[in-house]
């Protein structure tokens, strides 16, 4: 029986766990003509659970430490003669799951049968061959020992297996009867279903924790072997940025850093003006018709890829830009420019801003808006001096989430900012971001130990970091803003 | 407490006797919101540096007849006025009129507090600077201080001025508005049920402080509590279903008003 | 009225007023700033609806033509002495047939329709005349015998793909000027294809394949579709659907609703809005590590894909979902919780419902922006060269398959610029995939909010 | 499971368009699946190649530059001991301008003086200050010197830096200065100016086009076959006297190309369906010669492709890297 | 309405003369939210089957103690509880007490009415739904139609039973709420200013109800207007600053109160 069996005859269990306990919550009050605690449905549950709980439980841990025991249990048997010609151990005990899992799908192929195997050895038969039909691969040739391993660990593994079918069985029934037995109309059914809801919720607010978690795990191991092979503080200090493919690249963290902030800071500059006028206009002013066309309309702006703002920004606004503005100012002659990124970039952060601003505005109390028409302010000095200082903390969370935004944002940068990473002033001249080098290297042709590859983890690590602390800043803005009216 | 409210009967008593001048005049004044009609001809004179109590059950229009007369209801949209309302006999629904100076002149003090959330300051000299009326920075802090002395907070937050204003008390919140309301000099005060949400102690402050401001302004107050309308008013006008169904000197109306729904009113028999 | 306030403005104690109808020079120049300021405002939204529409525009000109396409319509023999040598009609044998042993055919079945209709082909040989129709044409033609090998030896009537540069030709997209130049079409060769089409051998209509057909290799721009990447992104986007919307709406429920306001919950909180931030590829890295490497599950495949987007939409369907919940008034809680209701059923039955538009609102922001994602899915192999189309589910979520932005993404890299036209097509096909999803949320938002 | 019957192939966006056409006739003309080709780089196609063995684990790698020993000692760490190289040809990399404009005719020496941060000057390394393309030769038309080069995390540029640059370096006697200053291994040939006259491009080359698109009187370095493809919008510039056509690059005369590559795991090649027969058909004459389907489309046939086809029909995996 | 409360005045009379029945106590209350105190060792008993009115001026406590009663207090964080209050001689902050069988035996009706954005049919049926009260349709139908009438609600909305709870009135609304609260078959009601949001003739309606639900059910209202508490309760509690100051029948609160801060409070002193 594969787990997957197992999983889904422990739900029927549960099933009919549901239904005689809900039978019997209702017999019994029947019975006693006392009142239920809870729905009878409740009673159900609380069986089902413990059917299904307990013995999810343990499958979980069985299958996560079956192997762990089984493994070194083999491993040990493995003579390190072994292992001396055919690389490590953990190399070899891959290849002893690998035909112990072929041997298993050989047989239930009927390409071969339990006496068969027990006669087969390696030194006969070619297992390789003969476990590529099933579609198994192995790096090389068997040898007898570790063939021989390989039974032992299937034909454990095939006995673990029964034990553990049978105690996940036996768990799911004494667990359920218990329950079962334990129903009586005074039992607070509804409040053990619900205390096993509360535990769903609170593991699905987990799941950030342990996205995190993954995050930084993926990318502290390659980050550690980058800096084992490229100084930290040439990286954080360096101010020059060239890999090479021969070696001796300058991996210089700061005008990537620099590029990245410039060009945030030019978009934010355009969309969080902009932004703010049309969340402005569209709660204060505008009447229900405009503002039930245009938020959607603006709000569009934000599902566009950003592959078709990156063509926008190369073939319209980089050209433009450089012909109207960088040309006759002579501030220099790259279509491509922190200028074209940024304000495209804006374009589409202005939905981040506007949406975002108009619910925070809208949620300002009405009571703000008569103290000062009250006083005879009008709607734009009202606008200016009470709805905005009010909404600020809220506002500062909507630039942070474009701000965001814009850090990570890859193809508007590569298509419109170039990829020349340099410490510069002029917003005329090309520069490039964290993220886009992020993917370049990743994706490059470079070879992946080198430094010029695994710099992308620790580019990744480093601006996570700084996104972080970014982002406790706002949290700490808001909290200590937030609150003043209400 | 005490002394003070029949001080101001007494005062209202003669006041009552000299020729009366009347501030705002509503004249058949009828609001409705969408199609509901709220206020049905209602007729009510203002008297010059008195306080008008405006009396009446839950929902029978005093705040939408408050709200007319310095055109808060505008911010409605719905909201209609038919009937004229003139402040010194200009009609301040006239088309050519300026809203703004309107309410520059006729000030509002809310239900709650709404003080905002800006320093005490800044809360004060927020309306006389949107106004012009106030230019220097020593121009600003003498209005800041007269103002909050006029509204009895003061010598409480002169250490704190530049602190929020919404970091004050309840009771405190409120005198800081009406102090916003008077430093731009307005020559009516509206107030909607200014004490319903203050505890006893701040009440009493603060019926104190409108009984001072009689003086030099002209207040139209809301109010639920009969108790709160004796002792602050001198004239009273009792609001029944969005019609106007009684007006007079206060001490009249809580003694021997006219009509019989006021009495029952007043005794309790509703409401 | 004059006389009458001058008078009483005498009388007045404190200070002099001024009638209500005079307007004095400050409140003009304040009246002034309000209408600016408004101004200031709209232009603001124009601003932003002239953006979009300037974006709209630009991809509806250069990918609207996608749907059309050039085909040709001729008779071909197909031959037996090629097809099946044996003549035994054996599938086993037929399946050898190449598609070099069909091109023949064609060009042969070409020039007898040419000289049928009496078609002049000046200074284009055969083989020439044979290059204006499409390399996927011998690939239709071998999956029609191979699909009916009763046909062999008739003359069946194929509509086939006419070649990318004279496809080209008919949008506007190659000239004679610039065939002169090219050297994949000459001027002479649409000289043929006018008569060609003139002759009614060659004909436009709407290209269904464009929905349909798989994608196509570098030198077939004609041929290549969205059928592998619409599948693709479907099957995605309901894993994303299916798996965010549930764990992101609980840990909302969990993060407002239960969970005390201690650092822990800061933490988690800080976490979620940084989440939000972590630049897309990152989350490739921790798919490729943890659900490829380490969980086992295979490359290419949709699953996988489901569930890095999953993980970048959860923090915005969270945040979406929390203003939301925020936003349910207290009194709705506290009537269900006066008559007996549990905190939970209180929740479930009636703050949810009531919060759903908004939940649906962050879901549809989450889903868009993993529609059109594909930095995350250059890490784990779906940014690809796949041609066969992934199973029914669930089988086919684990099945290669590629998306939406991803076709967009490969084709505007390709050198033939036939493709640029299929990447604005596709742009065009993923918004209206946003719009359908869109169009959805407001109908369900409509249903719930009739609630109120 | 029953293994995956599609063959994964992964790795350089250089090799994807000949491995797309490969895959897409091989799905066409055999009974098994059209191959799933995954671009993302050659660096990371190799190390997906070396993860290890195992159907999550993909077939074949494509590449532009050779594979490297860190990558092979990957590989060998995880049980990855066979690897076949196949080399399916050479990639020729061509100078390109607007059409429209004027012709060049170019020597490495003229790229090196263009772009180098620093050029010889009457014996002396001096900053490059050339404006034009007459500054740098007197043959050259007197445009202004913009040039989009391969950024560097692509293979071309690799190719471009040992090619050109480091020819020029060398041509133009700088690489001898370089070394009298004490650079033992002359890396400042490589070095480029940074006043925004070379363009590195993270892109790809239809960017480098919609860039020289945007800027008439640019350079751009693209591949033979996007070339062709575009032949309408670029004009391409001769190399030494060379014009890059298959036949000069096929014969060394023209001497900007690379050779292409795949790695294809031996472990695999019983195992997933159609994997031998996949790299037999990519290397035989009908695809892989010089009137195949590839060259058609601009891939330079590798004169020594017998030698690869026997290789790859005997499974003999890479010896060591020389 | 006059004669109305003049016969509860009658009952309350007689109530007293019999020997009282105790439904509800509250011993040593105290209340904090946070370090801030509410309220102050409060010592009341709920006598069964009689309305309760519960009197003082703004934030006295008097809600806090409302929502004591049945633990509704516990949804706020910072809100501590001690002392005992019991129901029936069970404490009802012991910590086995399951607060859902509570709140199901001790109802709450809120100051503004909060009907669900359900149909009206939905909304009275809901709490015994969950309470597993009703099963079949039929027992549904006839609960709601039982609480409906009870709350005198079912002629005016009998024809509209699917419509949404939230189209009707503000009275109607409140009823429904009423209907609600009484649909769960609760022992104890808790009003918290159930009128404030009605006009008068809606109030009179809700008035005229508690007055009947008073023979079933043990009732105590929150009230801020003398006259309601007057009219409908046969016992009155006056709280000030967090304190009971004073407690006993009605007519005697009104007439006679034991304390100076009621007798000052009710005849308008403050407040
Ligand atoms: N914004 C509005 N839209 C629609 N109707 C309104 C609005 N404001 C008030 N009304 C209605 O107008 C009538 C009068 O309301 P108003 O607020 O003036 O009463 P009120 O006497 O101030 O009552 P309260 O004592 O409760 O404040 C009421 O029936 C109310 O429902
Ligand atoms: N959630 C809360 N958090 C903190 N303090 C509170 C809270 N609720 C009430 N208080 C405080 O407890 C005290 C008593 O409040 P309560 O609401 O019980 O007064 P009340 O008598 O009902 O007043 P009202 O007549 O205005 O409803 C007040 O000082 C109030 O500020
Ligand atoms: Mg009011
Ligand atoms: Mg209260």
């Amino acid at each position: 029986m594969t787990p997957s069996v197992l999983v889904l005859s422990v739900l029927g269990l549960a099933i009919v766990g549901y239904f005689l306990g809900r039978q019997r919550a209702l017999q019994a009050a029947a019975r006693d003509g006392v009142k239920l605690h809870s729905l009878p449905g409740y009673y159900g549950q609380s069986v089902a659970l413990f059917t299904a709980v307990p013995a999810f439980f343990l499958l979980g841990a069985w299958l996560f430490l079956q192997p762990i025991a089984i493994e070194s249990s083999i491993s040990g048997k493995i003579p390190d003669s072994a292992i001396a010609d055919a690389g490590a151990r953990s190399l070899i005990m891959v290849d002893v799951r690998r035909i112990a899992k072929g041997v298993s799908l050989l047989i239930e192929q009927g390409d071969v049968t339990e006496n068969e195997l027990s006669d087969m050895s390696a030194e006969v038969t070619n297992v390789r061959a003969q476990l590529a039909t099933v579609g198994v691969a192995l790096g090389s040739d068997v040898s007898p020992v570790v063939f021989e391993a390989a039974k032992e660990y299937r034909s454990i593994e095939l006995s673990g297996d029964f034990v553990r079918n049978i105690a996940v069985f036996l768990v799911a029934l004494g667990f359920g009867f218990w329950a079962w037995a334990r129903v009586q109309p005074r039992m607070r059914a509804r409040n053990i279903s619900e205390t096993f809801v509360l535990a769903l919720l609170m593991g699905s607010s987990m799941v950030a924790i342990l996205t995190t978690v993954g995050i930084v795990g993926s990318l502290l191991f390659e980050s550690v072997a980058f800096f084992k092979l490229y100084p930290a503080e040439d990286f954080f200090l360096s101010t020059t940025w060239n890999p090479q493919f021969r070696g001796g690249s300058d991996l210089g963290f700061l005008p990537l850093l620099w590029g990245t902030f410039y060009v945030s800071f030019v978009a934010l500059a355009l969309a969080v003006p902009i932004g703010l006028m049309i969340a402005l206009y569209l709660a204060e002013y505008a009447g229900t018709t405009l503002r039930g066309f245009a938020k959607p309309a603006i709000e569009m702006l934000a599902g566009i890829p950003t592959i078709v703002y990156g063509l926008f920004a190369l073939i319209t606004v980089g050209p433009f830009l450089r012909d109207w503005i960088a040309q006759p100012l002579g501030l220099g002659t790259s279509s491509s420019s922190v200028m074209t990124a940024g304000l495209v970039m804006g374009v589409m952060l202005i939905p981040f801003i506007s949406s975002l601003s108009d619910d925070i505005i809208n949620a300002v109390p009405q009571a703000m808006r008569d103290g000062s028409y009250g006083l005879g302010a009008t709607k734009s000095e009202t606008i200016r001096r009470v709805i905005l200082p009010a909404a600020l903390p809220g506002i500062v969370g909507a630039f942070l989430l474009a701000a965001s935004r814009a850090i990570g944002e890859t193809m508007i940068v590569v298509m419109g900012a170039g990829a020349a990473a340099q410490l510069g002033l002029n917003p005329f001249e090309a520069m490039t971001t964290v993220t886009v080098k992020i993917v370049s290297q990743l994706t490059g042709d470079t070879e992946f130990a080198s430094p010029e590859t695994l710099v992308a983890f620790a580019l990744g690590l480093t601006l996570f970091v700084f996104t972080l602390c970014l982002n406790i800043l706002a949290l700490y803005i808001v909290r200590k803003y937030r609150e003043q009216y209400e | 407490m005490n002394i003070m409210s029949e001080a101001a009967t007494e005062l209202a008593v003669n006041a009552q006797t000299e020729q009366p001048e009347i501030k705002m005049r509503g004249k058949d004044v009828c609001v409705f919101y969408g199609e509901k009609q709220a206020l049905f001809d209602v007729n009510l004179d203002i008297r010059k540096n008195a306080v008008t109590a405006l009396i009446g059950p839950s929902g029978c229009g005093k705040s939408t007849f408050l709200r007319c007369l310095n055109r808060m209801n505008d911010t409605i949209d719905i909201c209609r006025v038919s009937g004229e309302i003139t402040l010194e006999d200009e009609n301040i629904y006239a088309p050519m009129i300026d809203v703004v100076e309107l309410r520059a002149r006729v000030g509002m003090v809310f239900q709650k507090p709404n003080p905002f959330p800006k320093s005490i300051y800044e809360n004060v000299v927020y309306g006389p600077r949107i106004h012009g009326q106030v230019r220097s920075r020593a121009e600003m802090d003498e209005v800041v201080e007269r103002s909050l002395i006029k509204a009895g907070l003061f010598n409480e937050v002169k250490d704190r001025l530049h602190e929020a204003g919404t970091g004050l008390s309840g009771g405190q919140q409120q005198r800081l508005c009406i102090a916003r309301a008077i430093a731009v000099s307005p020559e009516v005060i509206l107030m909607d049920e200014p004490c319903s949400a203050l505890d006893p102690i701040a009440t009493a402050k603060v019926e104190e402080l409108i009984d001072e401001l009689r003086v030099n302004y002209t207040i139209v107050i809301v109010t639920h509590s009969m108790q709160q309308a004796a002792r602050v008013s001198q004239r009273t006008a009792m609001f029944h279903l969005g019609k106007l169904v009684d007006e007079g000197p206060t001490d009249k109306m809580f003694t021997n008003p006219d009509s019989k729904i006021t009495q029952d009113y007043i005794t309790g028999r509703f409401g | 009225m004059t006389d009458l306030t001058a008078e009483t403005s005498a009388s007045a104690s404190h200070k002099q007023n001024r009638s209500l109808f005079e307007v004095g020079e400050r409140t003009r120049k304040r009246h002034a700033s309000e209408r600016r300021f408004r101004r200031l405002g709209l232009a603001a939204v124009i601003f932003g609806i002239l953006a979009l529409v300037g974006l709209m525009a630009s991809i509806l000109s250069n990918g609207l033509s996608s749907f059309q396409q050039t085909y040709v319509a001729i008779d071909v023999f197909l031959d037996p002495a090629k097809l099946d040598k044996n003549g035994n009609r054996d599938p086993a044998d037929i399946q050898k047939i190449t598609t070099f042993t069909i091109n023949p055919l064609i060009q042969a079945a070409l020039k007898k329709t040419m000289e049928d209709r009496g078609i002049e082909a000046d200074g284009v040989n055969a083989k020439k005349a044979f290059e204006m129709i499409s390399k996927e044409a011998p690939a239709d033609v071998r999956r029609y015998v191979l699909a009916d090998p009763g046909e062999i030896g008739k003359t069946v009537s194929f509509e086939l793909l006419a070649n990318g540069r004279i496809d080209g030709y008919y949008k506007g997209r190659v000239t004679m000027d610039s065939a002169a130049l090219d050297r994949n079409v000459s001027p002479e060769q649409l000289l043929l294809a006018d008569k060609l089409k003139q002759a009614g051998i060659l004909q436009s209509r709407f290209n269904w394949s464009f929905l349909t057909a798989p994608d196509a290799s570098d030198t077939r721009p004609e041929a290549a579709g969205l059928g592998v990447a619409i599948l693709g992104s479907a099957y995605m986007m309901l894993i994303v659907l299916v798996l965010a919307l549930p764990i992101g709406v609980a840990a909302s429920i969990y993060l407002e609703e239960f969970a005390p306001r201690n650092r822990w919950t800061d933490l988690i909180e800080v976490n979620i809005s940084n989440l939000a931030a972590v630049p897309s590829i990152v989350f490739g890295i921790l798919g490729l590590a943890i659900f490829i490497n380490f969980v086992g599950l295979p490359q290419s495949a949709p699953v996988v894909g489901g569930l890095v987007l999953t993980l970048m939409t959860l923090p915005t369907i969270i945040i979406a979902t929390r203003a939301a919940l925020k936003a349910v008034p207290p009194s709705i809680r506290d009537a269900a919780l006066g008559i007996g209701a549990s905190k939970m059923q209180a929740i479930f039955h009636h703050v949810l419902p009531l919060a759903a538009p908004g939940i649906l609102t962050g879901t549809i922001i989450g889903l868009a922006q993993a529609l059109g994602e594909t930095a995350p899915l250059l890490l784990i192999g779906m940014v690809a060269f796949v041609r066969e189309y992934p199973g029914a589910p669930p089988e086919g979520f684990f099945d290669p398959a590629s998306a939406l932005p991803v076709q967009v993404y490969n084709w505007t890299q390709r050198g033939d610029p036939a493709f640029v036209e299929r990447a604005s097509g596709a742009i065009i096909v993923l918004l209206v995939f946003l719009l359908l999803m869109n169009a959805i949320a407001v109908l369900l938002r409509r249903r719930f909010e009739r609630r109120w | 499971a029953v293994a995956r019957d599609q063959i994964q192939i992964a790795g350089s966006s250089t090799v994807l368009p000949y491995a797309s056409i490969v895959a897409e006739a091989f799905g066409e003309n055999t009974s098994f699946s059209t191959p799933v080709v995954e671009s993302g780089g050659s660096g990371a196609g190799r190390k997906k190649l070396c993860e290890g063995v195992g159907e999550n684990t993909i077939d074949i790698a494509n590449s532009s530059s050779r594979i490297k020993q860190s990558d092979i000692d990957l590989c060998a760490a995880n049980g990855v001991t066979e690897i076949q190289e196949v080399r399916i040809g050479y990639d020729g990399i061509v100078f390109a301008s607007d059409i429209n404009g004027a012709s060049f005719a170019f020597t490495p020496a003229d790229w090196y003086n263009a772009l180098a941060a620093k050029v010889v000057k009457d014996g002396a390394l001096v900053d490059n200050t050339a404006k034009t393309w007459a500054d740098v030769n007197p043959d050259l038309p007197a445009q202004d010197i913009l040039a989009f080069i391969p950024g560097t995390k692509h293979g071309t540029r690799e190719v471009f830096d040992v090619k050109v640059l480091e020819a020029g370096c060398e041509a133009t006697g700088a690489e001898e200065a370089f070394k009298a200053a004490g650079d033992e291994k002359a890396k400042g040939c490589t070095a480029l100016r940074t006043d925004g006259i070379s363009v590195d491009i993270d892109g790809d080359y239809t960017e480098t086009l919609a860039r020289i698109d945007a800027n008439k009187n640019a350079i751009g370095v693209f591949g033979l076959s996007f070339y062709e493809n575009n032949t309408d919008k670029l004009q391409v510039a001769t190399m030494s006297g060379i014009n890059p056509s298959t036949e000069t690059i096929a014969s060394g005369e023209y001497p900007v190309s690379r050779p292409l590559y795949f790695y294809v795991k031996n472990a695999h090649l019983d195992v997933i369906p159609g994997l031998q027969d996949y790299i037999e058909f990519f290397v035989s004459d009908e695809i892989a010669g010089p009137d195949g389907p590839l060259a058609a489309y601009g891939l330079v046939s590798d004169p020594e492709l017998a030698k690869t086809q026997e290789m790859v029909k005997n499974r003999t995996p890479m010896g060591m890297l020389n």
